[in-house]
């Protein structure tokens, strides 16, 4: 089977300082594997690049064997590949319910009227939210909102799910309701790109892990291999701890 | 029900708009069409810049050109085919600007617009001088103050049910969440400068036709008549105090501060800009975000 | 040749000093200020008064009416504009209140001038004496606009990037939210900066009074082509209100001379839309 | 959705009310017009505010300003049965916008039913309102209007009445003087003539290429330039370069003091030196710095003439400041033409149209003044200034005009 993403040799430079050099990876369909590396490796950048957000200087982005390198962000959208923020951004103007409908009507699939109705109750139900959809967004709680950021990216019918931080900030009982969720996800077969710094959320959730360091990979493996590489340790914690 | 409740209103409030110079003197039939002209501008202005929160100060721009095609054109061709040819050009002209000017922000766009407005009208100023050798042109149309405000009448109708339908469908939603997070939408599959650009030519075509059907009021037609810029700041004032994010927002706009302009500059006309300035600076300090949220405020506040 | 570099710079001397002021009462105070033109219209009308009823001369003039512009200034800014940038959620905001508020001040300083002087055409002839700069001859009260322009250019300079008070200037200017952490009075500072624009207002309209026709109503045009300059130049930099005013005057001069004395306004447009397009931020801004 | 749909019905209702107050007030006045006349109420609507303020301020507000209060002083309009009325005011301001101006008018005459209502300022404001007062029958005395058209007008509207001429008048006349100065060979054949981009300007400018080449002159520099331009070094030295001993400007007053500072500052001072409006205002000399001996504008007064004499005297008393050279004059016998014909005729309008067309008045412009197809064509159209007067001149002079004095003497 081929892969779900495959990125080959991903360049980005901003101005003078090389932000991601050689990047390459492919996640197979079904699989969780984890983004993992120090603040400024380049992470992110790797996500925007993924996404559309930034524009690529060199190398390819394919998601299901097409080439959406240089697409503009809504395309890959509806190219099947959908992403939360770092900082959950809901739209405060729109209520619960129409921050998921935006997603499923303008997703992979354009859905409208009564039947996008059903599937907005679905997808709230479905991250916990069930019967909110007409609150404000500003009232909900922090983990309400990680919830409803997830449930507007499922929205969009993804094939490929990027979460960039979507753990972090919660406390220990809320941790579990999102680790539960991506877990409930992963049964269903999505495949996901995490972007994380909570090592129990990565024990428990990849099978597998990248690891990048100043803007190149500097390991891939089995998580709990990986996680023990002097290379990575030294990556995270400085050379004093190698 | 509610829906079919609200339209049979309309409807009903839109007969008695209609029939109204029938009824009523010359002058406030001249009123109304006054009244409807701005009304249809700030509507169309909000359709817009309310969402995007684009200020633009072209609306003059788009409103001289329309009624300049009048000018031109309505000896050569019948009337509906003047229109028609205006809303064109209003179209082409508003894809042009819209596709080189939508990626501009703030401020930025603001005083671009301006620009814009004084471009086009420098240009035809100087069109007219060295290749036509004519400056002011002459609109001999068979219309009186009535038919003028029927047809705006219409076109106010319209603009209204443009915005009420894009309320209500997709590129309504779309558009208020571009309006909050142009990221967050165009990750969520919004092709947000397709949805702007849409929009821009959508407010520009009406504001031209506003401007096309006006022109026959004023027989006589140059460019320092059609591109006066007061229009674009009462567009914006109107709908800024009734509310651009709001279906009815420019219209409660535009209609107190329209018939408190014709009452100021008939009781106070030596001291009309005073008078105004205060206001203005009264309104802005009362009621920020428009009259419609400060109702809505004080309805609030009444429940609390 | 030669003698369209000196008129444009002339000419664009005028410009850059009534930016100047404009852009430090939206770079620091960040009021985006509509009623500026008809501040300058006031002091051109303050001007022609002291000059022909009380035959005090313009450049006395400058004495009595620069502090004034400064104090009214400041005073607007206590009254007007403080309760909108304390409440203002955000910079858009303020923008748009100070947009609106100034458009109001706008109709009441016009409305004030008109029911004094009327709506008709004022002018008078004041130091309207031959200079010759570079084999070419220039007005000298064109040409004391240059030069003053270029002065308090030169201080403003060197107070805002050599002094203390500069300094603090322009942190607020670069950081409003976060100065006042590091103990800087943002309110002072802004009300300073307004202040400081209203005094090169009046500055502007004494000068201008002496070689141009003024009106109650003429206002707006200063203020739009002030914002222009304002805008090429860069949000807040008062270098760049300096270039992008004697820019503005050369490509005037070069395309009356050269192109066509009707296409000036369309190509200053011209310039300025394609500038903004291919630098959003402005000659001296940043990205 | 829901609040939309209340706000809805809400703004229907105020709507609705609005109209219903319109018809109320509009009813009202109606049943309340119908008594006993005790006065004649004249209107108008005229720029106060906006850029068309500085024209109308000089040449139209003060001169209507003017005729009331003398009117009213003297007792009133004079009937033909010997009463006298006296004239009630109502003044609008346009604010420069042709939709105000159209509205103003539709309000005097079918809101506050005036007798009689007075132009505004401009050609194209007159253009504007001229269906109106057609339609509403009012006799329309379009005074500060410069339009080659005006046959056409009148065959359009035939109660309208044109009292400045037209751009080929002005233009010929002038013509007329530099033909006969070349004959004499104080000047050459080239011409530098400049314009403002606007209605005006483009209408001499129009008049005069034609004028001007027909007479054998060439037009070395022909140029327009925006009426927002207010530095005019570059223009003046290109004209200066053309070598032409005339140079003409159809400029408006801002342009025209302009130029004239330049003009001296550059030391710009050809045989014939001639400009736009502004040039015959009082205030010209204070701003060319005294010096304005042999400046050359449209219109001009016949200092001999004393209707008129005694008019500038008036009118600096009553207003306060000297009226201007051109358009007052021909604004403030338009004025007496209708005082006149209501002594004659009274104030049926439609009789009041037939006199003006066809009677003979006395004006400050002579003992028999009278319209010739609806337009005035009694006018001065080339004025100089000579010994401090702004004076009507023609090339031999005579007929009340002055002979023209070239080459202008350098600036002082």
């Amino acid at each position: 089977m081929s892969a779900q993403l495959q990125i080959t040799n991903l360049q980005k430079r901003f101005g003078g300082l090389v932000a991601v050099n050689g990047v390459s990876f492919t996640l197979s369909p079904g699989e969780v594997v984890g983004l993992l590396g120090p603040n400024g490796s380049g992470k992110t950048t790797v996500m925007n690049m993924i996404s559309g957000a930034l524009p690529c200087d060199g190398g390819t982005v394919q998601v299901g064997g097409t080439d959406i390198t240089r697409m503009k962000p809504h395309k890959v959208a509806k190219h099947g590949v959908a992403r939360t923020f770092q900082l959950v951004r809901p739209l405060p103007t729109l209520n619960v319910a129409e921050n998921v409908l935006l997603a499923l009507a303008f997703g992979k699939k354009r859905h409208w009227g009564r039947e996008a109705r059903e599937l907005v109750d679905q997808k709230l139900e479905f991250v916990g939210l069930a019967g909110r959809g007409e609150e404000k967004v500003g009232n909900l709680t922090y983990i309400d909102q990680k919830r409803l950021e997830m449930a507007r990216a499922l929205a969009s019918e993804p094939d490929l799910l990027l979460l960039d931080e979507w753990l972090a900030g919660l406390n220990p009982s809320e941790l579990r309701i999102g680790i539960d969720l991506v877990q409930h996800l992963q049964g269903q077969g999505m495949t996901v790109l995490l972007v994380e710094h909570i090592m129990e959320a990565v024990r428990a959730l990849c099978s597998r892990c990248i690891v990048m360091s100043a803007g190149e990979k500097i390991a891939e493996g089995a998580s709990a291999e990986v996680l023990r590489d002097p290379a990575v340790i030294k990556a995270y914690l400085g050379d004093d701890h190698a | 029900m509610k829906t079919s409740y609200a339209f049979a209103l309309a409807g009903a409030a839109l007969v008695v708009l209609a029939l109204a110079p029938m009824f009523i003197p010359e002058y406030w039939t001249g009123v109304l069409l006054g009244m409807t002209g701005y009304v249809t501008l700030a509507t169309a202005w909000a359709l817009f810049s309310g969402p995007t929160r684009y200020v633009s100060l072209a609306t003059v721009a788009f409103f001289g050109v329309g009624a300049y095609t009048v000018a031109v054109l309505n000896e050569v061709m019948p009337y509906p085919l003047v229109l028609l040819c205006a809303a064109g050009i209003g179209m082409v002209m508003a894809l042009v600007v819209g596709l080189s000017t939508l990626r501009l922000a703030g401020v930025y766009f603001v005083i671009f617009t301006f620009g814009l407005a004084e471009l086009v009208r420098q240009t035809v100023s100087w069109w007219e001088v060295n290749v036509t050798y004519t400056m002011g042109r002459y609109v001999f149309l068979p219309f009186e103050g009535r038919h003028i405000y029927w047809q705006l009448l219409a076109l106010a109708a319209l603009t209204f049910l443009i915005a009420w339908a894009m309320g209500r469908s997709r590129i309504g939603l779309a558009l208020k969440a571009l309006g909050d997070d142009e990221t967050v939408a165009s990750h969520a599959g919004v092709d947000v400068t397709r949805i702007k650009l849409l929009l821009f030519v959508i407010s520009s075509t009406i504001i031209t036709l506003v401007g096309a059907i006006q022109a026959p009021r004023w027989t006589y037609i140059e460019p320092s008549i059609v591109f006066n810029p007061t229009v674009s700041f009462m567009t914006l004032i109107m709908a800024l105090l009734g509310g651009a994010m709001r279906l009815w927002g420019p219209l409660v706009g535009a209609v107190p501060l329209f018939l408190l302009f014709e009452w100021l500059s008939v009781s106070f006309p030596d001291h009309f800009s005073i008078i105004l300035g205060l206001l203005f600076i009264l309104i802005v300090f009362v009621m920020p975000n428009g009259v419609l949220a400060k109702i809505d405020d004080l309805r609030k506040g009444g429940r609390a | 040749m030669l003698e369209h570099v000196v008129n444009g710079l002339v000419l664009g001397g005028t410009y850059a000093l009534v930016a100047m002021g404009l852009t430090i009462q939206y770079g620091i105070a960040r009021i985006m200020n509509l009623s500026f033109g008809d501040t300058i219209i006031a002091a051109c009308f303050a001007t022609y008064v002291l000059f022909t009823s009380l035959s005090i001369s313009p450049i006395l003039a400058l004495l009595i009416l620069v502090p004034s512009g400064y104090a009214l200034s400041n005073v607007v800014y206590r009254v007007i504009m403080k309760p909108l940038v304390a409440r203002a959620p955000d910079e858009g905001a303020l923008e748009v209140d100070s947009i609106l508020v100034t458009f109001g001040l706008l109709f009441v300083i016009q409305g004030i001038l008109l029911y004094l002087f009327g709506g008709g055409y004022t002018s008078y002839s004041f130091f309207n004496t031959p200079i010759n700069v570079l084999g070419t001859v220039v007005a000298g009260n064109r040409l004391l606009a240059l030069v003053l322009s270029l002065m308090i250019g030169a201080a403003l300079v060197i107070i805002l990037f050599r002094t203390r008070w500069g300094m603090i200037l322009r942190a607020v200017a670069l950081a409003p939210k976060s100065a006042p952490l590091f103990g800087i009075d943002t309110d002072r500072a802004a009300r300073t900066a307004f202040a400081i624009g209203g005094a090169i207002a009046a500055t502007g309209g004494v000068v201008i009074s002496m070689f141009q026709t003024f009106t109650a109503t003429a206002g707006v045009v200063f203020t739009m082509k002030a914002l222009i300059v304002v805008i090429l130049g860069g949000k807040g930099s008062v270098p760049g209100a300096i270039v992008a005013g004697l820019l503005l005057g050369l490509v005037e001069t070069f395309v009356a001379a050269y192109v066509d004395p009707g296409l000036t306004l369309a190509a200053v447009y011209t310039v300025f839309l394609l500038l903004l397009l291919v630098r959003p931020n402005g000659i001296f801004g940043k990205a | 959705m829901k609040t939309s749909f209340s706000e809805a019905i809400r703004s229907a209702r105020r709507l609705t009310t609005c109209a219903a107050a319109a018809l109320l007030v509009a009813t009202g006045t109606i049943g309340a017009s119908a008594q006993e006349r005790d006065k004649v109420t004249i209107g108008y609507a005229i720029s106060k505010s906006g850029p068309n303020a500085g024209g109308a301020d000089m040449t139209v507000t003060p001169n209507y300003e003017l005729w009331i209060e003398e009117v009213n002083a003297a007792g009133g309009l004079k009937l033909p049965d010997g009463s006298q009325l006296p004239i009630e005011v109502i003044a609008y301001d346009d604010r420069s916008s042709a939709e105000e101006v159209v509205r103003a008018v539709e309000r005097l005459a079918t809101q506050d039913e005036v007798d009689f209502i007075l132009p505004p300022w401009g050609t194209g404001f007159n253009l504007a309102v001229a269906p109106l007062m057609a339609k509403f029958g009012y006799p329309h005395l379009a005074g500060a209007a410069v339009t080659d058209k005006a046959p056409e007008f009148v065959k359009r509207w035939d109660t309208s009445y044109w009292f400045m001429g037209g751009s080929v008048d002005y233009v010929d006349a002038f013509t007329e003087i530099l033909v006969a100065e070349r004959e004499a060979g104080r000047i050459n054949d080239k011409i530098a003539m400049v314009s403002v981009a606007d209605g005006f300007g483009i209408d001499l400018v129009k008049a005069a290429r034609p004028s001007f080449e027909e007479a054998g002159f060439d037009i070395s520099y022909d140029k327009t330039f925006p009426p927002e331009t207010s530095d005019f070094a570059t223009i003046l030295s290109e004209a200066a370069n053309s070598e032409a001993d005339t140079f003409v400007a159809f400029s408006y007053p801002p342009h025209t003091f302009a130029l004239t500072k330049q003009a001296k500052v550059a030391s710009f001072s050809p045989p014939v030196f001639y400009l736009g409006v502004g040039a015959g205002f009082p205030v010209y000399p204070n701003i060319a710095g005294g010096s304005v001996e042999g400046v050359m504008s449209l219109g001009g007064i016949d200092p001999n003439n004393e209707l008129n004499s005694t008019y500038r005297a008036k009118h600096e008393e009553v207003i306060g400041r000297a009226p201007d050279y051109w358009g007052s004059v021909l604004i403030y016998a338009s004025l007496q033409m209708l005082e006149q014909t209501i002594e004659r005729v009274g104030l049926d309008k439609q009789a009041i149209a037939e006199e003006l067309s066809t009677g003979t008045f006395s004006t400050v412009l002579g003992e028999e003044t009278r319209l010739e197809d609806n337009q005035l064509r009694a006018i001065n159209w080339v004025g100089q200034w000579q010994d401090g007067q702004f004076v009507a001149v023609s090339p031999e002079g005579g007929n009340g005009l002055a002979a023209v004095k070239l080459p202008k003497p350098d600036w002082e």
